[in-house]
């Protein structure tokens, strides 16, 4: 039984789509309220790590995505990443955090809550990470957010 | 589920130190040890009872910034983040965009790319050994280790032309040839630093003072790592057998028989040895490299056809890639790739989502120094305020690295 | 006549042992030659070592020698900052007395035979315990400036001060003991075929380490541990302030080595006989030449050596220094029942 | 502040008076001199890395370049020194603490800009979380380059010891860092 087989028979009640755009790559989508669930499970299969936690803005579709990156130590394993992915609202970003699930999402959480906004429930420490203490712009990460574009030198105001 | 010991040990340390009389002491940011980051250490006596890194003082919002670019504008945009180690850092972002595109490296690049790659990484390591040094006050081996990136940075620059700020690796290829006699020069700077190794063993591995410092200090177990997802030469200094070079098909590291040094004990000790394991491994990489590298162009076909004969010929001649027009507008399919590569300080991690446009959606980018962070937090907890510095020399941190 | 007269007086006060001694030498003028030197020489050691030239533009001909005097004159002119936290008082009179404190031993140090400023009878304990008034007062500076680095320095002082203050005294009295002398001078004088390094090696390793450890060098200068608390006591200090404090160590240092050559190397023997009928101090240069090379060594440690560890330093001074002293007691109580007689 | 003295009321600030002699002497030709003299081969500058040229900074100092050639030696905390080197990039919370490292460095004290980042943003200059330094410090040497070179920061410091020592730079009033908190 290969990889994609296990993490089908494991995950298919609760993904919505399982999808595999590069041979390196397992793309799996859940709701909002099944995230610890298939967390867990994806940690039973033996994807016991994070690489990455990212949000990305979608204003279009008024949601922000929260990408979960998960990778392994082990030999059989560690050729592929495992992507969940899932959606939340962006006038209300709140998730379960999975610091409980994968300890290193402690900082990328974080990070997270920092430069998209997302709330993670749970988090006991969602503090400015990155940005300064004072900082009451929106984050910036998010699309709205606008920088100058190149070729224009700005000041500091 | 049970609970992961990180869980528990941060409440653990949550109570130790909550309403309890501590010391708190601000490391940083003006610090001779810190660099660009604050710790708050909270002292209990002469004991740690928590770190607090307070990080963002090199905050420079890349992946904001690499939105409002072209893709190929982004290259140098991203070395900036570890400018020690620029080749690595940089190949990574580049061998997503090339998943994007779906292009195929030409055999002579990847084997350039693993060249720099290596004396990259060689580079790096020194600098960090050079600061393991200075955080026990051994100026000599800061010194040296300062001393004998030289060496390297000289070789880079003559492949590359510039210092650090290389910016080599470009989709489809690199952007210069080998040079004249180059195989020479690496392989006198490899015979130097061969020697120069077993002086480094003799002044600062072997030193009482050094040993005393550093041996079974800061131990990491190997199922701590692997919970808390460390990478890199912390990672396999607690001896988890895992590289970015194993793991992802990038430059010629299927071609080129080399082994990934790992060591059991896990603590600051091996941290550093394992660096030097690693540089030796390096240089023998490099050896490879020179005897192996076959002949052919350095760049994709798919754009070499896009350059003028006439610059096409001129290019053969001075070895230096000019480029096509097409390359400041490339615009990838849509679509997602992710990318790791192995830095000198660990697996480096890209993330890119393209919606067709010539800039990308979203650059997600973590670093190893990020990735590592959690290790200055937990490592220091329960030993002497002393310690700290040692600790964070042996983890080989890069605060400009994890800021991004 | 009458002119004349006053000059000669005071070419002849100048002379005498008493005023010669402090002001010229082995005292303040010396001091200062050696504070310029030594720093200097430190640098250019460790640039040797770490392959680099070392200050060397200030004065390119003399190899960068004036680079010291730049330092401090620089120093000199800078401001003075007062921290507003700070005991204004303490603070700037601190640094004064520490670098008063360790220079004043000088004048009980001979440095030829029967050249002294002041002879008594107990100059080895007097010399050892004027020199150990030095951490009192650093460990003042660190309360005055009311920083919390300084504070923590503070303490790392008052550690070190209780690790190493007693191993230096009791292998110091073990060469007593075996002289059967408190006498500087007859101690030297006993060595004279002889050195003490010899007889009882223990004793000589025991204030060697002890000695280093009280001039907080390397790999025990962990009051100044800057990769942790900045600078220690002296974070706060500022201009000329500082540069007291830093010479200050450096004259402890040249207190402390003369007092291991006499106990240890034989003082000022061999004698040079035609310098010293110019002038009776200067037979005694080969105390000095051998005090010199001695510092050298000291500061070239800093080349090879990391920073121990608060508690390990603490626990070499406990477990193996004071062990070590009692055994060169027992070694010189040894000696004298063997009948070693020099 | 009054003093009576022998019948004659002098009235005025002793303290600035005091000052104000004390600049008299400082600026009487040898001993300018020789003061300008030690300062320019004396010049210490702080263990503060902002950002990413600290890398070139580090190898100004070390063999082959080795800074300490010109009597160039960075030192443990700013009350000792007397040059503030800002090396690259300077974030919005970092400058606040460059901002108190400045000032507490005693008087003279001097300000090198190192990297394009730092003269006006560089390859960050839309980045909304980067300022510009020299709208916070009087600057005396800008070096250019994306790192500048080793041999760069040599040169900066040459250039800084010129200017030093022929007198051309303010010594205390108007020293204090700019820009709001």
């Amino acid at each position: 039984m290969n990889l994609r087989e296990k993490i089908e028979e494991k995950l298919k009640d609760i993904a919505t789509s399982i999808e595999y755009p590069r041979p390196d790559l397992i793309v799996i989508a859940v709701n909002r309220d099944r995230i610890m669930e298939a967390a867990q499970r994806i940690v039973e299969l033996g994807f016991d790590h994070l690489a990455s936690v990212e949000g990305v803005d979608l204003p279009k579709e008024n949601a922000i995505e929260v990408i979960y990156h998960a990778e392994s130590y082990e030999e059989e394993l560690r050729n592929t990443i495992v992507e969940l992915k899932t959606r939340v609202a962006r006038d209300d970003p709140k998730l379960q955090s999975l610091i409980n699930v994968w300890p290193n999402a402690l900082y990328l959480e974080r990070e997270t809550w920092d430069m998209l906004g997302v709330v993670f429930e749970g988090h006991p420490e969602l503090k400015r990470l990155l940005l300064p203490p004072w900082w009451d712009d929106i984050p910036p990460l998010r699309k709205d957010y606008k920088v100058k574009v190149e070729g224009i030198i700005v000041g500091t105001k | 589920m049970e609970q992961s010991s990180l869980t528990f040990r941060y409440k653990e340390l949550e109570r130790a130190w909550d309403g309890e009389k501590v010391y708190e002491v601000f490391i940083g940011p003006q610090h001779p040890a810190s660099g660009h980051m604050r710790f708050i250490v909270r002292l209990d006596g002469d004991i740690i009872v928590n770190v607090e890194p307070d990080i963002g003082y090199v905050h420079r919002t890349m992946e904001k910034l690499a939105e409002t670019k072209e893709y190929i504008k982004s290259i140098p945009l991203f070395e900036r983040a570890t400018i020690i180690d620029s080749n690595n850092i940089t190949l990574g972002y580049v061998r997503a965009l090339e998943k994007l595109l779906g292009i195929e490296v030409p055999p002579r690049a990847r084997y350039l790319r693993t060249l720099l790659s290596e004396i990259n990484r060689i580079a790096s390591h020194l600098y960090g050994l050079g600061l393991a040094g200075i955080f026990i006050n051994h100026s000599t081996m800061f010194m040296w280790g300062f001393g004998d990136r030289e060496i390297w940075l000289q070789l880079a620059e003559e492949l590359t032309g510039a210092r650090l700020t290389h910016t080599y690796s470009i989709p489809g290829g690199v952007r210069s040839d080998l040079p004249q006699d180059f195989k020479d020069r690496a392989l006198k700077a490899i015979r130097y630093m061969e020697r120069r190794l077993k002086d480094y063993m003799k002044i600062f591995f072997n030193n009482p003072v050094t040993v005393a410092r550093y041996k079974d200090i800061g131990i990491l177990k190997k199922e701590d790592a692997k919970r808390l997802g460390i990478v890199g030469p912390n990672l396999r200094a607690s001896g988890v057998r895992y590289d970015a070079r194993l793991v992802e098909d990038y430059g010629a590291y299927r071609e080129i028989d080399f082994e990934v040094p790992v060591r059991e004990e896990g603590d600051a000790l091996s941290r550093l040895l394992l660096r030097i394991d690693e540089i030796k491994i390096s240089m023998d990489i490099i050896r490879q490299v020179l005897e192996k590298i076959p002949d052919g162009p350095i760049l994709a076909e798919k754009y070499l056809r896009l350059i003028p004969p006439k610059l096409r010929k001129t290019m053969e001649e001075t070895g230096r890639v000019k480029f096509p027009g097409l390359f400041a507008s490339l615009r990838p399919p849509p679509g997602e790739a992710t990318a790791r590569v192995e830095m000198g300080h660990g697996e480096v991690f890209y993330h890119i989502i393209s919606d067709g446009s010539p800039k990308p959606y979203r650059v997600r980018i973590v670093t190893p120094s990020f990735r590592n962070l959690l290790l200055l937090r937990y490592l220091p907890v329960g030993h002497r305020f002393m310690d700290f510095p040692a600790i964070y020399g042996s983890v080989d941190y890069f605060p400009p690295e994890a800021d991004r | 006549m009458m002119v004349l007269e006053i000059i000669e007086y005071i070419i002849r006060l100048i002379l005498s042992p008493p005023i010669f001694a402090p002001i010229i030498y082995p005292g303040l003028v010396t001091v200062l030659v050696i504070l310029l030197s030594i720093i200097w020489v430190e640098r250019k050691i460790a640039a040797k070592v770490q392959l680099r030239y070392g200050p060397l533009y200030v004065s390119k001909p003399i190899g960068g020698a004036l680079q010291m005097l730049a330092d401090a004159t620089r120093f000199f002119f800078q401001e003075i900052i007062v921290p507003r936290d700070a005991d204004s008082i303490a603070f700037l009179i601190a640094p004064a007395a520490s670098l008063v404190l360790p220079l004043l031993p000088i004048v009980f140090v001979p440095a030829a035979p029967s050249f002294v400023a002041i002879s008594v009878e107990y100059s080895l304990p007097l010399v050892l315990a004027i020199s150990a008034l030095t951490p009192i007062v650093i460990i003042v500076m660190a309360w005055a400036a009311n920083n919390k680095f300084t504070i923590i320095g503070g303490i790392r002082e008052a550690f070190m001060v209780i690790a190493y203050e007693l191993s230096l005294f009791i292998s110091a009295l073990a060469m007593a003991i075996f002289y059967g002398t408190l006498n500087l001078e007859d101690i030297v004088s006993m060595q004279k075929s002889l050195p003490g390094v010899i007889l009882n090696p223990l004793a000589a390793i025991t204030f060697f380490v002890a000695m280093v450890m009280a001039t907080s060098r390397l790999p025990f200068d962990i009051v100044e541990g800057e990769q942790e608390i900045v600078a220690g006591p002296f974070t706060e200090y500022t201009g000329i302030l500082y540069g007291l404090v830093m010479g200050a160590g450096y004259v402890q240092l040249y207190i402390l080595c003369l007092v291991f050559v006499e106990l240890f190397l034989s003082g000022w023997y061999p004698y040079i006989g035609l310098l010293g009928e110019i002038y009776p101090a200067l037979g005694g240069v080969s105390l000095f030449i051998k005090a010199y090379l001695l510092m050298v060594f000291i500061v070239f440690l800093r080349s090879v050596y990391g920073r121990y560890r608060l508690d390990q330093a603490i626990s070499i001074g406990w477990k193996s220094l004071l062990p070590l002293s009692l055994a060169s007691v027992f070694l010189s109580l040894g000696l004298l029942a063997a009948g070693v007689v020099i | 502040m009054v003093c009576p003295l022998m019948g004659i009321v002098l009235v005025g600030n002793l303290e600035e008076s005091a000052r104000k002699a004390s600049r008299w002497f400082l600026e009487k030709p040898p001993i300018r001199n020789l003061r300008d003299w030690a300062i320019s081969f004396s010049l210490w500058p702080v263990h503060f890395t902002t950002s990413c040229c600290g890398a070139e900074f580090a190898a100004a100092s070390c063999p082959r370049f080795d800074a300490e050639r010109f009597g160039f030696l960075p030192f443990l905390s700013p009350r000792q020194t007397n040059l503030l080197l800002i090396e690259g990039t300077l974030t919005r919370k970092m400058a606040e603490a460059a901002k108190i490292v400045y000032q507490q460095m005693p008087e003279p004290k001097f300000v090198i800009l190192m990297g394009v980042c730092a003269l006006d943003g560089g390859i960050f200059h839309n980045s909304y979380n980067i300022v510009r330094p020299h709208e916070l410090f009087p600057v005396d040497v800008f070096i250019p380059g994306c790192p500048p070179r080793p041999e760069a920061v040599a040169r900066s410091i040459i250039m800084l010891q010129r200017k030093v020592r022929n007198s051309k730079y303010i010594w205390g009033d108007g020293h204090e860092p700019k820009g709001e908190d």
